[in-house]
């Protein structure tokens, strides 16, 4: 096993990784921008390297610079988290020369699918089924409006690069397709420094669901089982579980996707922990997606209901060892939920709200775990994505998950900075959620039905500005008569000639 | 205390952080200020509001109602992407006026009325504060 | 099942009631002292009602007060937590003439074990083994000399009323009966209001084991497995974990355990969680000691190993529902450790530390269970116990259990008050507790062995003063020339006058 | 900083709170005064000391070394239950001198050394303080 582990990453990930690093023995090194000087994953690691300035591309996507921070303080490893340099080939590639063992699949098996129109291929050689449309990227105006006559609108537009919805576009009728073309491949130029845009036929209210996937380097492979992702907003997950409530009414559809994961991985050469994205449609039809090659964001509510500790594996297995685990042995107890917690303004159109975090108080007790970057004074930067911290949940039943994930969210108090907290409760309650049936569009059907955010109530309010006006006057004690409204006055100038 | 309501009971757990008792009944509330006001907490709903309280500290509001001038402040720190309108451009409510980005996130700042831009404050690639005036609108 | 539950204790167990509560859909009413008016429990739960002043005598003593406290809300059932009334038979009974459902065993129950004389009586009947002694307190030295010499020195004087230690005295000789006798009497006066005491054998180097019980109130009880509770200083439990290790050499023992448990919670007519402690000698011939008629400070490592809720049963079982699980469905999955976060000072034999917490920052992340009552800003009153949070683990194996802990430790900060995190990391990293094979004297006998603190080395020393230098000439910046000095002194002067 | 180890770097994160870079090696530390002095938790091990620095706060040690006098202080805030000692008793080292209660637990006071009991201050049933002189021996 590796004596010291570098973990090029931020935020709660670099914590989860440092955190099994600790506990298996292994020195861990973080690597830091400006923004992240203070973070807790510099001050939990036993090392840490400054990369540089707080963009990304100075410091968390500077390969050069991470490899002198493997250099400088002896790593064996690197550990990639998610985005950033986690999917990107020439890394791993670039670690291997440098000999560092990246801790991920190898760079060929990156390539193999890593764009997803060459995992489309993949799949469809393995014989995985594949969302019709095609597998190279369109390279006119032309041959988009013949592709997408062939497969029928609606389509949708992907980049090559893509991830996260960026350079995605849902296109309805032949009308909008070039200027939805011209949108997509800016953005995806923007966001990925590639262009390239693929067409593939739209599946109607499918949901979103994927299979993870673990294999060893001597060939040795099984999944996981699935995590239920079709809870989006502008294509980012914000509510994962597992299993998926589809699973509960057809328990066979669980094996086979799990098999044709596993089809799709193998004609890839894959090992260590990926992921297979498939969209499942009302009669249970799957259509593999693309491969995630990397640990996922959502990988909690895999361990939750498997036991498993995912990043021990993927250490175990980086560093040679079999996967000692036969596919019967995989059993799921019981449901886990993951809320993703962001920094944004649900009442303004859920908007990033970066800045300072006041204060903090952690949801604890039975069944609940968190993970978490964030702590009071801290200031979110705008330089990242707005993801504070992952609260998830395990219960007995996916009724009791949802209790207990509005208890936690009950207690969850994050203050100084908007969140997406209440959003959840909001969510959390409603009965269609609750039925456990819905599909990729339920966030904005559920907006569309309940609003983006609850007004409060007169009473409500009436109590909060009594507790405003209580806070005030106990800053500033008014005495009795006139002067006191002077002093006011001047104490309030002498504030704001300071 | 004046305008607290009959049957509560407040003690302060720490500066801003108040537990009340209203008869048995149990409220948490944090009051904290942002640039557009007070911000409370009430056992996990946030409440944004503007005191009429005389002794408000804000150093006057930047808000002028529906029907006169409007300025379009940007939300969050952030970075501006594009200005998509030039001082003298007549507006539609809901037009976009200017792009911002911040945390990996473009947000389109839109005219909250029908009107006509008097000044443009934001510039391509500035950083910018939250609270900061990006587009005045009459 | 009932609307209204009214929470009859305080710190963490008052906090994990509250959360049971709220995740089965229950409104829940706290009761509280003066000293814990700002306390989570009062903050949590959706009512709260005043007791009176700090002392439990007047407050979470005063069976009146809380009876009037859930005729005031409405409250239709009491739970009692651990300590305090949760073992008062006066109590169980004054509930039920009031109307109100005690959420726990009968007062004919609680008076047919809660006494140690009285169980070991049932326990005899039953067929269950017990240590040699006598069922009735001593009521003459005469008695207790004869007694003693009857069953042999050393033996062990043990209040009849007691628990966690208080009027316990070993004796090895007849000479120190008599002031031992003595002393033991007026603490059970002093600390239970009952002098009674009774002589038993001492069993030599045994492990203290507990087996957990839970039954309904229609004649159906299981018993959920063991604790081992060896871990023990002055007679408190400090660490516990479940399975114990000497199950996994000796696998038959938990179920001849379990039976024997069962055998005394039956006769007793006993329902609801309970927990029948036992000795378990060298040769694993195991003694019932004691019935704890109540939930356990320790259950959560029970909870992570059987994945039942136990406070959730107990809700169910006290509402009337049969308890559906029957023997064969308990499976034990991986192992749990749980260490009492206590506020106490390691470097000065472990006396209390009560005060002001200036900050606390709580380990989270994969395995982590934390039952805590305290938040930065605090006041822990030293009228009560001093316990300050549970923090639970879960892993794979008692060795992965172990890192996960001392993980968790290495992240938990509390300041301002002393704890013994520090102690604990050293017990974790010892040898002979990690071989599993040790008995209730590990403790004292780790301290002969390895003192009761560390001294920091040299460096770290170095390191720490260092600190404290920077941060004072950061408080208070330094300007140059001798009139810094003096500022300093006029400053200093000033404060000193305020 | 005179006295800073080289190639330490440090960072504030809140008052008294600090991650250091010693090179690349990663510590934390809080740095807060009790009664007896400073206290540092550095990365989990608490620390404490008294430093010589001429700005020190105390306003006056309590320790007088083994030769001469010594206080016997309380360690933590409580109750006095039983005073075991008066004024004018030889004392031996170890030797009880007041229990003092706090959280449930009785807590002996011990002579730190051979000595005479010069003055008792604790009174029995009194509250006390952290730091409160309850015995003093020479």
């Amino acid at each position: 096993m590796f004596r010291k582990v570098l973990v090029a990453n931020r935020g709660e990930i670099a914590l989860r990784v440092i955190r099994a690093l600790r506990e298996m023995g292994i020195a861990s090194v973080a690597v830091y921008s400006d923004a992240d000087r203070n973070s807790l994953a510099v001050r939990m690691a036993d090392e840490a390297v400054r990369l540089g300035p707080a963009p990304s591309a100075e410091s968390y996507l500077r390969m050069d610079r991470i490899l002198e921070a493997a250099a400088l303080t002896g790593a064996e490893a690197i550990h990639p988290g998610y985005g950033f340099l986690s999917e990107n080939d020439v890394f791993a590639a670039a670690c291997e020369s440098a000999g560092v063992k990246f801790i991920g699949p190898s760079a060929a098996a990156i390539r193999a699918v890593g764009s997803k129109t060459a995992a489309r291929q993949v799949a469809k050689a393995a014989g995985a089924p594949i969302v019709p449309g095609i597998e190279e990227p369109v390279d006119s105006m032309d041959e988009a409006r013949r592709v997408a006559r062939e497969i029928g609108y609606p389509v949708l537009l992907k980049a090559v690069a893509g991830g996260g919805g960026k350079g995605m576009r849902r296109v309805d009728r032949e009308a909008d397709l070039e200027a939805a073309l011209r949108d997509a491949a800016s953005e995806a130029e923007r966001s990925f420094r590639n262009a390239e845009v693929y067409i593939e036929k739209l599946v109607l209210e499918p949901r979103h669901i994927e299979i993870q996937v673990l294999g060893d380097e001597h060939g040795h492979m099984i999944h996981l089982g699935e995590r239920e992702c079709s809870l989006q907003r502008r294509h980012q997950k914000v509510i994962e579980e597992s299993p998926s409530p589809v699973m509960l009414q057809y328990p066979e559809l669980r094996h086979a996707m799990g098999e044709a994961a596993l089809k799709v991985a193998r004609a890839a050469g894959y090992y260590n922990a990926g992921t297979c994205e498939f969209l499942v449609d009302a009669n249970r039809n799957f259509y593999f997606l693309e491969m995630n090659t990397r640990l996922q964001v959502e990988h909690p509510v895999t361990e939750l209901v498997t036991v498993l500790d995912l990043v021990e594996w993927q250490l175990r297995i980086a560093s040679g060892e079999r996967l000692t685990l036969q596919q019967e042995d995989i059993q799921w107890r019981g449901w886990a939920i993951e809320c993703r917690v962001y920094a944004e303004d649900p009442t303004a159109d859920f908007m990033p709200s970066p800045g300072r975090i006041e204060s903090v108080r952690e949801p604890s007790g039975p069944g609940i775990r968190l993970d978490s970057a964030v702590y009071a004074g801290m200031t979110v930067p705008m330089e990242y994505d707005p993801l504070l911290a992952k609260l998830a949940v395990w219960a007995s039943s996916r009724g009791r998950a949802i209790e207990r994930m509005r208890r936690a969210i009950s207690e969850y108090r994050i203050s100084g900075i908007k969140t997406n907290l209440e959003f959840f409760d909001r969510v959390l309650a409603d009965s269609e959620f609750r039925t456990g049936s819905f599909h990729t569009n339920y966030i904005p059907d559920f907006f569309a039905r309940a609003g983006r955010s609850v007004a409060p109530t007169e009473d409500e309010m009436t109590a909060a500005k009594a507790i405003a006006v209580f806070h005030e006057a106990k800053r500033k004690p008014v005495t009795a008569g006139p002067a006191a409204g002077s002093r006011w006055r001047a104490s309030l100038h002498a504030e704001v000639l300071r | 205390m004046k305008g607290l309501p009959p049957n509560w009971q407040i003690s302060e757990i720490e500066p801003g952080l108040y537990s009340i008792l209203d008869g048995t009944r149990s409220l948490e509330a944090r009051v904290s200020r942002n640039h557009k006001g007070y911000v409370v907490d009430l056992n996990g709903q946030i409440l944004e509001f503007e005191l009429e309280d005389p002794r408000e500290l804000s150093s006057g509001s930047r808000h002028h109602g529906r029907q006169g001038r409007a300025d379009i402040v940007a939300p969050m720190p952030g970075k501006v992407v594009r200005v998509l309108v030039s001082a003298g451009d007549a507006v539609e409510e809901g037009q976009g006026l200017v792009v911002v980005e911040a945390m990996k996130m473009q947000n389109e700042m839109k005219a909250p009325k029908d009107g006509k831009v008097t000044a443009v404050s934001a510039k391509e690639g500035a950083s910018i504060a939250a609270g900061q005036v990006l587009v005045t609108l009459e």
